[in-house]
């Protein structure tokens, strides 16, 4: 028993589900991003000041958008609050030095490392293939790397961002990833590839 | 009858090298690839292909396409079968197993016929006159009889193998249809750079361009039509999609188009393809190239078998090769149909044409003089002889507006092509809210105003002269992309050269008459399915069905699956006929979507089966899984219900595990609970807004059950908050209330406190969580390596630690729902399992066990714990529940607390929590089960409370019960009646606290 | 006097070809002054005015119809008839409702074709089932026929029901009421028609009511379309569109006015033989004696007058639907339309009298006022015509907001169609 | 099916992606003056509704993009969206004055309230 709590035993949500085949994409669980949930007053330039202090960068304030400083990755997700992204064995560590830095200013930090399940999709044509799930349009001209959004995928909420042009990355919640998965396999059957737009054959 | 029709030479869409075989009604036939299986039939010599709706009268192919009403058929067997499909539309292919419906024993000899030989009973809307007495019969004869036999097809058996669905997609304009007014502007769109959807149903694009005369720049436009296409299909910033029905448009330009991917070829969704898609698009703008949809002239007898519209009769030359007969007879009231006799006269098939109109002498119908086809101008059909086909017709002479022939002369032919003119398909304009305004040279409605960014183009606006489609095409596809980008360039097309047949005016008919009068025993069907005649709308009119809408709902009329595509607008000129009034003084109904009728697979895309609704997992459900957990639904989660071992029955697993956390230790996955971090300088006061106790004077490292309500003052939601620090608290909610709450707050939050300096964070999901209960729990957490002291006294009752177990960072939280020495430990999510696995590990030599949700409420049960949802309802105060101790009578206000003094909540006669002991102690009274001020023999009686949670207690040895009872807390030692079926339950009522009153096991 | 319909009418007239029907009602001008005005002729106003002349001898009536007489939500509804509700005033209007029903088609000479083939109620959550068995136990005392049955006999009721315990709601078990069912709707609003205008009642059908006139605290008569009408008594039975009416007379309602939609598959040969809801996942369907099958679901979640609804809302029920049933993923949807329905705040129906004098409102049926006509109109024609409360009609008064004596029949975990 | 725009984040998308709240600038009492409330006051608050055929003033949540509430303003024969303006806020001007019936009588005493303030301080 004593080795299941010395070196306990870390299982994410998808840990014990094939990778599957047959799909136009690439798909893939991404176990190592740690994820700190920030909330603060993008006016309150205390705020903003501490929090670039620790991070080193400034926090986005553009709606949809993200920075990167380092092994450091800032989402925005709205007006008073950030997805703050780092490799996981950092996160707790980050946490309290935000928390540290924040002291006396209205904020809030937590570690959300575990919540959800993050996707990191690969291929040529997501962006006709995701829009089986969403009535985001993703061919939209400002949707270009480093665009972030909430959105309802299939049946449930999750957060899309686009890490290059033939690279996203999916963030579900932990209980829902496993449907998530399975819903990304029935539509990404290659046999049911569709391309958007282009040069088409008639039927 | 059963000749073959195929023609030696032409056909458009066939491929002659490539023979198809399928069967119809089980007989086998055969066809060539490219043909619909209304033309291979037909090719094989049949023309019956099903019975009507109401008289069960035989019925042949009457249009083109989608339009079609009569040749419906049933494709495919056992679970891949679909009735009502349209052979027109139906695409052969090799084995295609088609039959027909609506009959028995066979398609050529109907029982069901004789409605037609009594139809003189039936009129419009006869039902509501009768079958009402003897009063009885309705349920057990008349409407068995009735319900036998409505209904067209049958439905499939078993569950669809196929797959379906949805694309969402954005689009600068979508241009409905593919026809040469849909093709051009879609090119204009595209040249100067929007994204362009085109959508078509049909299989090839280009609309009725092929049947059709004119020229574009020297070739006939059919030719133009398919060099657009092809710049279409090859522009990179547009896409064409065929077999595909826009069928709706809705608010804001939503536009959702029904694509059958795989019907034509079955290989295509076995492959993994899905059968249909459905395409859910946003459109900036649209541009409707819908055509138009030709209407027939009713006149006696016009459903035998071999009737059918004269484009449809030129598309089985033209397109299939397939005479319709040998003989034939056009009849119309304007120059298209023109074009038809000259196919069949081209096709060396005999024709002779019948025009209403009074003079013939257009560009048409003088080629067709050249052509010396015989021409009988001022006449119309006045009968038809046949049963099931053709064999004759009476031509008789007619003059606008007469009510009866006089003399008529019969003309042997064995088919009929009938053209009464062109309604512009304006269905989609009307979807959201389009107006239609009545055209008098079409004699029909097209598009006038709509508040959408739509406009109609072509035929579908009512234009009909080709060079006044390209060129209306051609500036709405421009405008629409001026629009959508503001920025762009104009198209700057090449001009056409347009030449084209000029067309003389149609002249209204709606229906021919005959010899007696139509609403004399002759049938002038207006809606064939439906089989409704000019005599039925009559007779509404008369009986004051005058709305067009009553009309429509008491005859049936236009409301079968064509929706009236065809025949809607005789029966409305019929009615203007019958009453005096004008068509537009008549109106017209409702149109809504979808176009064609659209499959529901379709619509439901992929989301079936498991992939209906998530359910969401704990970190730990592969373990309760494995373990062969029967599983509760919980909102979306699925919970444990109970962990039966092998062989055991439920009640037997849940009294083990009820029984080993009372004397042992038991562990539950409470992970689904909901969190809350709720931080900020007012977290405090805020959180004594949303729940009716004092929140704010919480003790850092303490925990505190609190209720919240709703407005109206009932229960809402319970939980314990546990108090972090001075500006940080985490608030646990019921499992179904988790994302409820969180919303809740924020709302409140953002909209009425917004000067309270508090952030919430949801964090459900970030922990495992599970409880460990029972008296030996402490030596189950002592056993992990603790970095905390666990002793009762550093860790009371109602407090709250953080620190590790062994490696794993838990928060501990000291708190009971089953009245024993319980913790609630939670690790991060990923480290759930590692937690469970530890805690199963040291607690086995405690006995520990897993325990499920209905364990938990025996247990909660027990001490008079409540659970939201089961002791309350929506109803429930919490004085209700005897819970008014945890309503602060400090607070000025809190939510729910005005409403509190509502004199309904305070009544002196509310419902009361109470506890309840049967009689008998082995009688577990049902959930639900009514407690009756006096017991009669017989209903009603009234009721004075009901059973809100009832178990069989293992730990007390007998049935215990909570029940929600008028007065209760004043009845105590009462013995109420519960009567049940045959029996009357007694059970005194008991303070609802079973076990351990005093709490001494929670604080050990 | 109209002739009698039957069978034998009809043989009679088809020698005739049946030139010699009558109207079914007349067409009448407004008069200037009737005793009372009933505006709205949906089912309950077209009952109300029905049972004033039928059971209180109050004939000189108008009912005032903006469009065409039943073409409200009575002219599209999914024609459920059941009474199985959970709360005691809410079980008295229903089944008194329900028992009229079955008598109603020879009450006034035209076949309703009131069906009561059952009702099946799935219970796909351990809570619905709870819920289900309380209503069920409360029912029965009331006097209701009404079981509950396991996924088993559901499904011997119901052959097409999917009951895998694996699928994603499985059937844990249903409420089954018998005596419920459907009816043809159009024609209950007509034959109230019929019947009212045979006792002399005035249905005036395109007259907008488009003013209220009032005397002080007292109700004098109506401005309308086709102008003014008199009347001492007035009955408002609008539905949607209650609330422009009651603006009109200053009297402000609990109601918000919303979309719920319906729709038809293409007509098949019988698949399904009773009433079915499914709650958790919002559907409901039944097969009309035509063929097709009657679907329905939840409301669109804001304000719209304009009867057309929004797609997502029938999609899940349709989702939902074919999970329950798989093999109508083949089928197809024929039609679907939206009626503007009044939503209270508890969700239950006010029957009562207003502020002003002589102004009464019956409202708030939102989803599920089809199966009641015949009972409103019958407590609301004794409400109006003795100017005070009729006892089944008393729990469902206006004053019950400020006394938070709701009537909230959510609890029972039932939609309310 | 609508579309909206989050004033907010501008964030645009259909109704599912929004969280409809049912009638804008509805006042608690109970925040203000617990103390005086009277029965019908509170009824009215809990269920007494604006409901016009025509311009409506609403609240929505953006749910699937900053998770912010806002005002919007939309007519319910046509379902077009006049205008999307802040939770704390008023309607643009010229919108407020297309109010009818209730609606107008709202925000004409709002103005008037906000005037008396204005010229107090
Ligand atoms: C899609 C749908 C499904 C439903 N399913 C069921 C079901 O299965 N079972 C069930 O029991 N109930 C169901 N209902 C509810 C039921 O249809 C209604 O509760 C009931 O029909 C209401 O009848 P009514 O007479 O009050 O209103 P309506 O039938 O709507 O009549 C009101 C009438 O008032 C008229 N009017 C409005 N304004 C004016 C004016 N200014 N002047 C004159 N006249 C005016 C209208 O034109 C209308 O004809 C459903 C409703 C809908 C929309
Ligand atoms: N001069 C005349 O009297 C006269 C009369 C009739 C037709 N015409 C000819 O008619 C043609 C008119 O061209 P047009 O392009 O306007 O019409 P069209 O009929 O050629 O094309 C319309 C196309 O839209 C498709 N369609 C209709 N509704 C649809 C939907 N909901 N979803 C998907 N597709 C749908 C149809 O199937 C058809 O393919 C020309 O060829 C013209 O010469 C002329
Ligand atoms: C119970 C019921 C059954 C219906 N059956 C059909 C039908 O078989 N065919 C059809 O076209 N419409 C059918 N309808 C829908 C009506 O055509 C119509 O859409 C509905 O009454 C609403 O009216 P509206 O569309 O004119 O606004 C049915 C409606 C109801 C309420
Ligand atoms: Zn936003």
């Amino acid at each position: 028993m004593s080795d299941i709590l010395s070196t306990p035993h870390f299982e994410t949500a998808l840990a014990r589900r094939a990778a599957p085949a047959g799909l136009g994409f690439a798909v893939r669980e991404m176990t190592d991003r740690g994820m700190i949930d920030l909330r603060g007053l993008a006016s309150d330039r205390k705020f903003m000041t501490a929090v670039k202090g620790v991070l080193g960068t400034d926090l986005p304030k553009a709606p949809r958008s993200a920075v990167a400083w380092g092994d450091i990755k800032v989402l925005w997700l709205s007006p008073d609050q950030w997805l703050v992204l780092c490799p996981r064995a950092r996160a707790v560590a980050l946490a309290a030095e935000l928390t540290a830095a924040l002291a006396g200013i209205h904020s809030q930090v937590t570690n959300v490392s575990d919540m959800r399940t993050v996707l990191r999709l690969e291929g040529a044509n997501l962006r006709t293939t995701l829009a089986k799930g969403t009535s985001t349009d993703l061919h939209a001209a400002e949707v270009k790397p480093g665009f972030v959004k909430r959105l309802k995928f299939a049946e449930v909420g999750a957060l899309i961002n686009i890490v290059e042009d033939q690279i996203f990355e999916l963030y579900v919640f932990r209980s829902q990833a496993d449907y998530v998965w399975d819903f990304l396999i029935a539509i990404g059957g290659s046999a049911a590839e569709l391309h958007l737009f282009g040069k088409q054959s008639p039927a | 009858m059963s000749k073959p029709r195929r023609l030696s030479s032409g056909g458009s869409r066939i491929d002659r090298s490539s023979r198809v075989s399928f069967t119809f009604d089980g007989k086998l036939m055969s066809g060539y690839r490219g043909d619909t299986l209304a033309a291979a039939v037909m090719a094989n010599g049949q023309r019956l292909f099903g019975r009507s709706y109401k008289y069960h009268r035989p019925r042949g192919v009457i249009g083109l396409g989608s339009e079609e009403m009569n040749a419906l058929v049933g494709v495919g067997t056992g679970a891949r079968h679909e009735p009502n499909a349209r052979a027109t539309q139906v695409e052969l292919f090799e084995g295609l197993a088609a039959v027909s419906q609506n009959r028995f024993p066979s398609l050529s000899f109907d029982v069901g016929a004789i409605n037609n030989t009594l139809s003189r009973l039936f009129p419009g809307g006869f039902y509501y006159k009768t079958f009402m007495w003897p009063k009885v019969f309705w349920k057990h004869i008349y409407e068995p009889v009735i319900r036998k036999a409505a209904g067209l097809g049958v439905a499939p058996e078993g569950r669809d193998p196929d797959s379906y669905e949805q694309i969402h997609v954005h689009a600068d304009v979508v241009v409905v249809g593919g026809g040469v007014a849909g093709l051009a502007a879609a090119e204009a769109a595209a040249v100067m750079g929007a994204r362009v959807i085109i959508a078509d149903e049909n299989a090839v694009l280009g609309g009725i361009s092929d049947l059709e005369d004119g020229t574009i720049d020297g070739a006939p436009q059919a030719e133009w039509a398919r060099a657009a296409a092809q710049k279409l299909y090859d522009a990179e910033n547009v896409h064409v999609l065929t077999r595909a029905t826009v069928v709706g448009h809705w608010h804001h330009n939503y536009v959702m188009i029904a694509e059958r991917v795989g019907d034509h070829d079955p290989a295509i969704p076995k492959s993994g393809a899905p059968r249909h898609r459905l395409w859910k698009v946003r459109a900036k703008q649209v541009i409707l190239a819908t055509g138009a949809l030709e209407r027939p002239i009713a006149f006696a007898n016009n459903d035998r078998p071999g009737i059918m519209l004269a484009t449809a009769v030129r598309a089985m030359v033209q397109r299939y090769g397939v005479a319709p007969g040998e003989q034939g007879v056009v009849f119309t009231n304007n120059d298209d149909a023109y074009l038809t006799a000259l196919a069949l006269k081209e096709a060396g098939i005999a024709v002779q044409v019948v025009d209403s109109r009074a003079r013939a002498d257009g560009a048409l119908p003088e080629r067709a003089r050249a052509a010396g086809i015989a021409i009988s101008t001022g006449s119309v059909i006045s009968a038809v002889k046949g049963k099931l086909g053709v064999e004759a017709v009476k031509i008789a002479s007619y003059r606008k507006g007469q009510g009866r022939v006089v003399s008529e002369r019969s003309a042997p032919c064995d088919f009929i092509a009938v053209s009464g003119g062109f309604n512009p398909a304006a269905h989609l304009w009307c979807h959201n809210g389009g107006k239609l305004t009545f055209d008098e040279g079409l004699q029909s409605y097209r598009p006038g105003s709509h508040a959408d960014a739509i406009v109609a183009v072509g035929a579908a606006k009512g234009t009909m002269a080709l060079a006044d489609i390209m060129a209306e095409a051609r500036a709405a596809g421009e405008a629409a992309a001026k629009v959508a980008l503001p920025k762009a360039k104009a198209a700057k097309l090449a001009k056409l050269a347009i030449s084209e047949d000029a067309r003389k005016p149609l002249e209204a008919i709606w229906f021919a008459p005959a010899t007696g009068k139509y609403n004399e025993g002759n049938k002038h069907f207006v809606d064939f399915q439906h089989d409704v005649t000019v005599a039925d709308l009559e007779l509404a009119q008369r009986e004051g069905y005058e709305s067009i809408e009553h009309t429509k709902r008491y005859t049936t009329f236009g409301m079968a699956t064509d929706q009236g595509k065809v025949g809607n607008l005789n029966g409305l000129g019929a009615i203007a006929e019958a009453t005096g009034k004008t068509i537009p003084e008549v109106g017209f109904t409702t149109f809504r979507p979808p176009y064609t009728p659209t499959s529901f697979g379709a619509i439901t895309g992929s989301l079936t089966k498991k992939l209906f609704l998530p359910v969401r997992q704990t970190p730990v459900f592969d373990w309760h899984m494995m373990k062969g957990a029967v599983f509760e639904p919980v909102g979306q989660w699925r919970r444990p219900y109970t962990y039966p071992r092998d062989g055991e029955d439920k009640h037997v697993s849940i009294a083990r595990e009820i029984l080993n956390v009372r004397n042992n230790v038991g562990v539950l996955d409470a992970s689904t609970l909901g969190k809350i971090e709720v931080k900020g300088p007012d977290a405090g006061a805020f959180l004594d807004r949303i729940y009716t106790n004092m929140m704010s004077t919480l003790k850092p490292g303490r925990c505190r059950y609190g209720l919240t309500l709703n407005e109206l003052g009932f229960i809402m939601d319970d939980g314990v908050v546990v108090r972090f620090d001075d500006e940080r608290f985490l608030v646990h909610t019921t499992s179904g209330g988790a994302d409820r709450i969180a919303a809740w707050l924020e709302e409140w939050l953002q909209t009425e406190w917004t000067d309270y300096r508090v952030f919430v964070t949801p964090v459900t999901e970030q922990w495992a969580q599970f409880a460990v209960a029972g008296p030996r729990a402490r030596d189950v957490i002592a056993a992990l390596k603790p970095s905390f002291d666990v002793s009762h006294e550093a860790l009371p009752h109602m407090s709250f630690v953080e620190g590790t177990l062994g490696a794993l960072p838990v928060r501990v939280y000291r708190i009971s729902f089953s009245g024993e020495l319980s913790y609630e430990i939670a690790t991060p999510a990923n480290h759930g399992r590692a937690l469970w696995d530890a805690l199963l590990q040291a607690g086995a030599p405690h006995g520990i066990l897993p325990y499920g949700t209905e364990a938990l409420h025996v247990l909660r049960a027990e001490k008079g714990y409540i659970v939201v949802g089961d002791e309350t309802d929506g109803t429930t105060t919490p004085d209700d529940v005897g819970l008014s101790g945890l309503v602060s009578k400090k607070k000025a206000d809190f939510i729910g607390k005005r409403s509190l003094e509502q004199a309904h909540l305070k009544a002196p006669n509310r419902k009361q929590l109470v506890g309840l002991y049967t009689e008998n102690p082995e009688e577990v009274l049902p959930d639900g089960a009514h407690a009756v001020a006096e017991v009669k023999d017989k209903p009603p009686m009234k009721t004075i409370g009901h059973v809100t949670s009832s178990y069989l207690s293992p730990t007390l040895g007998r049935s215990i019960a909570m029940a929600l009872i008028e007065n209760g807390r004043a009845r105590m030692g009462d013995v109420l009646s519960f009567p049940l079926d045959g029996k009357v339950v007694r059970a005194t009522v008991v303070d609802p606290v079973f076990y351990d009153k005093e709490g001494a096991r929670l604080n050990v | 006097m109209q002739p009698r319909y039957s069978i034998f009418s009809l043989a009679r007239n088809a020698l005739n070809y049946h030139k010699d029907w009558e109207r079914a009602w007349r067409s009448p001008a407004p008069k200037a002054e009737y005793d009372a005005i009933i505006i709205g002729a949906g089912g309950h106003g077209l009952a109300t005015a029905y049972y004033l002349a039928k059971n209180h001898g109050i004939t000189n009536v108008a009912v005032l119809e903006k469009g065409w007489l039943g073409g409200g939500n009575s002219g599209r509804n999914t024609t459920i008839i059941r009474s199985n509700y959970l709360q005691d005033p809410s079980i008295a209007i229903y089944e008194l409702s329900r028992s009229l029903y079955e008598d109603l088609s020879q009450d006034f000479n035209y076949n309703v074709m009131f069906s009561p083939r059952g009702v099946l109620m799935l219970c796909q959550t351990e809570h619905e089932l709870r819920a289900f068995k309380r209503t069920a136990h409360a029912n029965k005392l009331a006097g209701l026929d009404c079981r509950m049955v396991s996924p088993q006999e559901a499904k011997e009721i119901l052959p097409i029901l999917n009951i895998d315990p694996q699928c994603r709601y499985p059937v844990l078990g249903a409420y089954y009421q018998p005596r419920g069912g459907t009816g043809r709707h159009d024609a209950v609003c007509w034959g109230y028609a019929r019947g009212a205008d045979q006792r002399g009642v005035d249905i005036i059908q395109n007259c907008e009511v488009t003013g209220i006139m009032r005397d002080g605290a007292r109700v004098t008569g109506v401005e309308t379309t086709r102008g003014p009408i008199k009347a001492k008594k007035i009955g408002v039975v609008t539905a949607g569109h209650v609330t422009t009416i009651m603006d009109m007379a200053g009297v402000r309602m609990p109601i918000e006015s919303q979309c719920l939609q319906a729709l038809v598959s293409e007509p098949i040969k019988p698949i399904i033989d009773c009433v079915v809801m499914a709650n958790t996942v919002h559907g409901y369907m039944s097969q009309s004696d035509k063929g097709d099958l009657v679907i329905g679901g939840g409301t669109d979640s804001y304000n719209n007058y304009s009867q057309r609804g929004s797609f997502p809302a029938l999609e899940h029920t349709i989702a939902a639907l074919v999970e329950t049933f798989p093999i109508l993923s083949r089928l197809k949807l024929m039609r679907m339309w939206g009626g503007i329905v009044d939503m209270t705040g508890d969700r239950s129906p006010i029957i009562s009298k207003t502020p002003v004098d002589g102004l009464f409102v019956n409202c708030g049926w939102g989803t599920g006022g089809f199966k009641s006509i015949p009972g409103s109109g019958w407590v609301f024609a004794d409400t109006i015509a003795n100017d005070r409360p009729h006892p089944i009609a008393e729990a469902f008064g206006l004053n019950r907001f400020a006394e938070g004596r709701f009537i909230d029949e959510s609890v029972a975990a039932a939609v309310a169609h | 099916m609508l579309t909206l725009v989050c004033p907010v984040c501008g964030a645009h998308g259909d109704e599912t992606d929004f969280h409809a709240g049912g009638q804008a600038h509805i006042r608690r009492p109970a925040s203000h003056d617990p103390e005086h409330i009277s029965d019908q006051e509170q009824a009215d608050y809990l269920f007494t509704r604006i409901n016009p055929k025509g311009l409506h003033f609403e609240r929505w949540r953006c749910d699937r993009g900053c998770g912010k509430w806002f005002h919007a303003a939309r007519d319910t024969v046509t379902l077009e969206f006049k205008a999307y303006y802040g939770i704390t806020e008023l309607p643009p001007p010229d919108i407020m004055a297309q109010a009818r019936g209730a609606w107008a009588d709202y925000f004409k005493a709002r103005q008037k309230a906000a005037a008396k303030a204005g010229a107090k301080s």
